[in-house]
């Protein structure tokens, strides 16, 4: 796997430039997705998460990381597979579960669903289910705080399947021309649905190997290791703090359950998720913690807490009740209501 | 005679006509190998090969582009476009390039393909997954739309969009996918502009469209055993051709007129046919035609919320028992 | 008051508008230092500046993508589309993205932006420059659609969009823009959602839009001056929301209705009128609600061929006429 | 101005790989384009040609060479800008003219437009006007070919504003992928319509600095000279028919009109269009062949033909008829006609 040796890490220990604090956070946070997201499988099998749903399982580094390195008031644009990124900005883990289970407790009450995951106050700008959809519209929003002067980076992230559609192009050429404060995140899974993304892409890094076409860096680093995401990340957000522009980062990783709910990923070769479960981000990162001298007792803290997190959300959103149906139409214009006549 | 899913069926349509002409070729997003995301083309990469069923980057406008070229050059393409709610991003081949480019060449060009598409709601997907979308391509001139409401219907008319030399858009109702319907074996061809009375009646007449059908049946069956009104239930079955003359018949026995939309209530095809009712059978009408619609309002993705928007049994027997009472 | 064009209009109405409020940005291709290819942002460059008034490359994704996201932080963004026929390359922002994403997030997103956009016949520019495509916006719950039918208009509508907290997509008709008309100085903020009846009648209601307006006004003259009909003509001015009052009352008082729309026929803003009318006011009918549109095909290049298919103040009167006496 | 030396003549002369007969009629086609859209702007001013009209002058070298490169039956998919390559593909000045003069002699008796040039049975499989719209559909036609096992090539005309549009992307990686036999060529005029291409691309090359993004070789040659095109064309042509895939050609060339008619082109740096006047491609083309020994005579003799040509052609068209009504509802659908009802 091709790493940008560069971003690891300089000095090594508690004291770097990461620091304990940050490291105890972005352990809880890939704790607090993976057991959230489990629970998300769970409670499907028992058919209490209804419609679809895309877990991040394998992929919680690239979300912890990214998110780690934000301040408050940057902003987050997802995909369907945006439970990870938004758990990730501190929203709960009830109103996250609520939605997926349609209840009213959910974070849009249910008329999202979890394709869409939505929490400004947070700065999550929403979760876009078109492929594609999202990249333009975070350039808007940093074009926004360029035209404003505000010093919030706009980071979106999506998969690597959407580097081949038409507004992957043109967002990126738009946000290199405008030299846009966006930072874009490519967590390259391997696959698309089910089809491996090497069957359809022109170039073996699908977004890595497109930055010269947009005038940027070629930037690959392993997306396992949520130290190097997270040094990734800052340079990235600095730069784009400083005027100097976007930046494109594809993340290695891989998702260790299938696309959505209902797929079984046959299409995997044999041992292939094996040999990733290996480089399971959790497990690389808690090892991290105990080489650097942070105790059992205090990772088993975290670990139980986000598991006792996920316990009471989980009461809380069976407890919830489903939406009213007088929220069906409301919010449809910005009157409240929907009435396109009068 | 078998029965089959609606889902099946659209493997056994697509495979009738590839069996049957080695220019159908067919191509989408995960499609090939991995038998579609509903399932609906399983088995089709095993049976015709690598190079009849192909597996495309997330590229809507160059699928369609690429159906278009391939259907101007003398193949006959099938294309998926997974959710119909996905024809918004290749919307331009849909809207300005497949459906004129015989008009604008006086002739020159030729698009014969089928885009076929899931269509609908029902799965708690949200906004964005689970629209109806068969307005958006009826009002562009030189497309055909087709809409399927059983297996035996997919077959057929699949095989008419194929056959048919004029580009088809052909949607598929996601919700219809696990329904089953009896089947006759052998080739099944249907043809397209037909639509169909599912059930015959006199007080009223009934319009729907794919998953609309059954519901608008069982609205017909509580109407009559509840209330002893009689309804007509006509099997729209493909918007263009529109078969004006058996919807206009059937006012002019019933002279009362209902449509059942999936879709979102402005421009929808019940306006459409409204209109032409209301403007040719103006005197046949014995009282307002009413639209049975989704309301204007973004799908929710909540199931209880999604199961009051869609109509429903009830809501098209109350609907129509009221307007007859008043 | 002074004489204006409609495209001097357009100039005015942004100005006003960026004027008063440091949130209001503009872009588009070759809008900026170019001032736009119909000449209709001529100066606002010069006088806002390059941050408030850009060019874009050839991306229409990326600008609709980009007014998205900055009206959603807090900008107030118009962004154009050059010709409305390219609505269809940039279609999944005006059908998935803008109009549904506050309903989506449950109110916590807002898109208060205005896609303004060249949109119509009579420049002999072809099936992919000339078409009307409101019925394209209409149709999707969660959209504002307004289409000014004279430079006074263009101005107050302009405004009433770029303060509506909703998105409005702004239709300009490109036949209009070398037209005349009186505009009061000052401040001009007109309302979303009226109607005008532009003139009185007592025979017939005609509904009208856009570049239809002066043509349905010159047919009721002759209606009036060749047969004595007197007919009553509403500029429609705004899709949606739509204002069903004005209509529904006039209807009530002339007991016929015509549409008038130069867009194809299938599916168009006729359709949802005359069957909103058709069902609510039924009873008010005389005779047959008639929709006078383009025929559903695509628009020929040719200027006698153009000339023949978009509604003529003739083929409006002679429409009424026959309507009338039969 | 970079070009591609390696293209550049090996041997000169009369006889080297192009040979007379073949620079003869380049030089030809170059001067009817010429010719023929002269005498489009002319009949504009005359209000004689109706709607818009985009013209090549100064571009001519591309339109020659690829089209001289060609065999019959390879396909050419053109631009609203598509005169020019329309005429070299051996379609007559009047039928061209007729359309732009909306009469019933017309390509397409008027129904399409000078944007919408079609001429099958010349291999013109149309002219679309929505930027970016035929890079697609060239891939399906090459497809068609790949998959019937045709040795034919598709062939895709361009601007280098189309190279920011998302079906650019999209048809490049898709091509690239399924190495079809489709050559892609974006003529670099250096404009969109009126805005500079560098204003709004994030790399100086708009197609040749992304060939790299799907797989491709960064061609990037002389536009102007028309000898350099068709070696050019001809390796694209046979590595497509080798089976060995697409190709993106970047042109470097100028038009010397305005954008379309309504275009006075004011934005042109002050002797940009003068510099780029002496780089004429027709007057580099007759300089070649006289250097080459071809008499003046025979150059004065092919300059009258193709003045003759356009002068019989524009008279044939001023006293041909508008088109008459009843094709105005024919060929919406294969039936001929236009009913969508019964
Ligand atoms: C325009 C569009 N096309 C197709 C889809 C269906 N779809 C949903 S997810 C997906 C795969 C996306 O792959 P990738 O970008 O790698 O993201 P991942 O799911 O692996 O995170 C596809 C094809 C879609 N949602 N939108
Ligand atoms: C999707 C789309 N957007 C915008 C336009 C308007 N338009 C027509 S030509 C043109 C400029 C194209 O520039 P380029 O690709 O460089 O080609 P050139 O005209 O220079 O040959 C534009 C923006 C269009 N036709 N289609
Ligand atoms: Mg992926
Ligand atoms: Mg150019």
């Amino acid at each position: 796997m091709a790493t940008a040796d560069a971003r690891a890490p300089v000095q090594t220990g508690l004291n770097d430039d990461i620091g304990e604090k940050k490291r105890l956070e972005m352990y809880r946070t890939q704790v607090i997705i993976r057991e959230a997201e489990q629970r998300a499988y769970d409670l499907f099998l028992q058919n209490l998460v209804k419609g679809t749903s895309h877990l991040s399982l394998g992929q919680e580094a690239v979300a912890a990381g990214f998110a780690a390195a934000m301040e408050p008031g940057d902003l987050s644009f997802c995909t369907y597979r945006g439970h990870a990124h938004t758990l990730a900005r501190g929203v709960s883990v009830e109103k996250v579960l609520g939605e997926l289970m349609q209840r009213d407790n959910g974070l849009m009450r249910g008329k999202g669903g979890s394709m869409h995951l939505t929490a400004v106050d947070h700065g999550v700008m929403g979760s876009y289910a078109i492929i594609g959809a999202h990249l333009p519209i975070a350039c808007g929003a940093a074009w926004r705080a360029q035209y404003k002067g505000h010093t919030d980076v706009s980071v979106c992230f999506f998969g690597d399947g959407t580097t081949n559609i038409g507004a992957f192009h043109e967002a990126l050429n738009f946000a290199s021309v405008w030299k846009l404060p966006v930072v874009f995140v490519c967590e390259n899974n391997l696959y698309m649905e089910y089809t491996p993304i090497a069957d359809v892409t022109a170039v073996p890094h699908p977004a890595a190997d497109r930055a010269a076409s947009y005038g940027l860096e070629r930037i690959i680093i392993d997306g396992n290791d949520a130290d190097i995401v997270y040094r990734t990340a800052k340079a990235a957000y600095a730069k784009a703090r400083a005027g100097k522009g976007p930046s494109l980062i594809e993340c290695l990783t891989y998702r260790h359950s299938g696309h959505s709910r209902a797929d079984p990923a046959k299409y995997r070769p044999e041992g292939e998720l094996e040999r990733w479960k290996l480089r399971d981000p959790i497990k690389i990162y808690r090892e991290r913690l105990l080489q650097f001298g942070v105790s059992e007792r205090i990772i088993a803290e975290i670990d139980a807490a986000a598991r006792r997190e996920v316990d009471v959300a989980t009461e809380a959103c069976k407890a919830a009740p489903p939406p009213p149906a007088d929220i069906l139409t409301a919010d449809v214009y910005a009157d409240g209501g929907w009435a396109w006549r009068n | 005679m078998a029965e089959l899913t609606y889902r099946d069926a659209v493997i056994r349509g697509i495979a009738q006509e590839m069996e049957r002409d080695p220019d159908v070729v067919f191509l989408g997003e995960d499609v090939a190998k991995a038998g579609g995301v509903f399932k609906a083309t399983v088995g089709l990469y095993e049976r015709f090969g690598p190079l009849r069923v192909r597996d495309t980057p997330i590229s809507e406008q160059a699928i369609l582009g690429a159906a278009m070229g391939a259907a101007m050059t003398g193949l006959k393409p099938i294309a998926e476009i997974m959710f119909s709610d996905f024809i918004a991003v290749c919307f331009d081949y849909i809207a300005n390039e497949i459906p004129k480019s015989r008009y604008m060449s006086n002739g020159q060009i030729k698009c014969p393909l089928v885009v076929r598409t899931g269509n609908g709601a029902g799965s708690r997907f949200g906004a964005q997954h689970s629209q109806s979308v068969e307005n958006w391509c009826m009002m562009i001139p030189g497309l055909k739309v087709v809409a399927p409401s059983n297996p035996r219907d997919v077959i057929g008319l699949l095989a008419a969009s194929v056959r048919d030399p004029d580009p088809v858009i052909f949607f598929e109702h996601k919700s219809l996918y696990p329904t089953k319907g009896e089947v006759p074996d052998g080739e099944i061809v249907d043809r397209l502009g037909t639509a169909r009375i599912v059930r015959p009646g006199k007080d009223a007449t009934i319009l729907a469209l794919a998953l609309m059908v059954p519901r608008a049946l069982e609205a017909a069956e509580r109407l009559k055993s509840e209330h002893g009104i009689d309804c007509e239930v006509v099997d729209v079955r493909s918007l263009v051709p529109l078969d004006t003359q058996t919807i206009l018949g059937s006012v002019a026995r019933t002279h009362r007129l209902f449509t059942v939309e999936e879709n979102p209530r402005l421009c929808g095809w019940g306006a459409e046919i409204v209109s032409i009712v209301a403007d040719e059978a103006f005197y046949d009408l014995d009282g307002p035609p009413v639209r049975i619609t989704t309301p204007h309002i973004p799908l929710p993705a909540a199931d209880t919320l999604e199961d009051i928007v869609l109509p429903t049994p009830q809501r098209i027997a109350e609907t129509v028992r009221r307007a007859l009472n008043s």
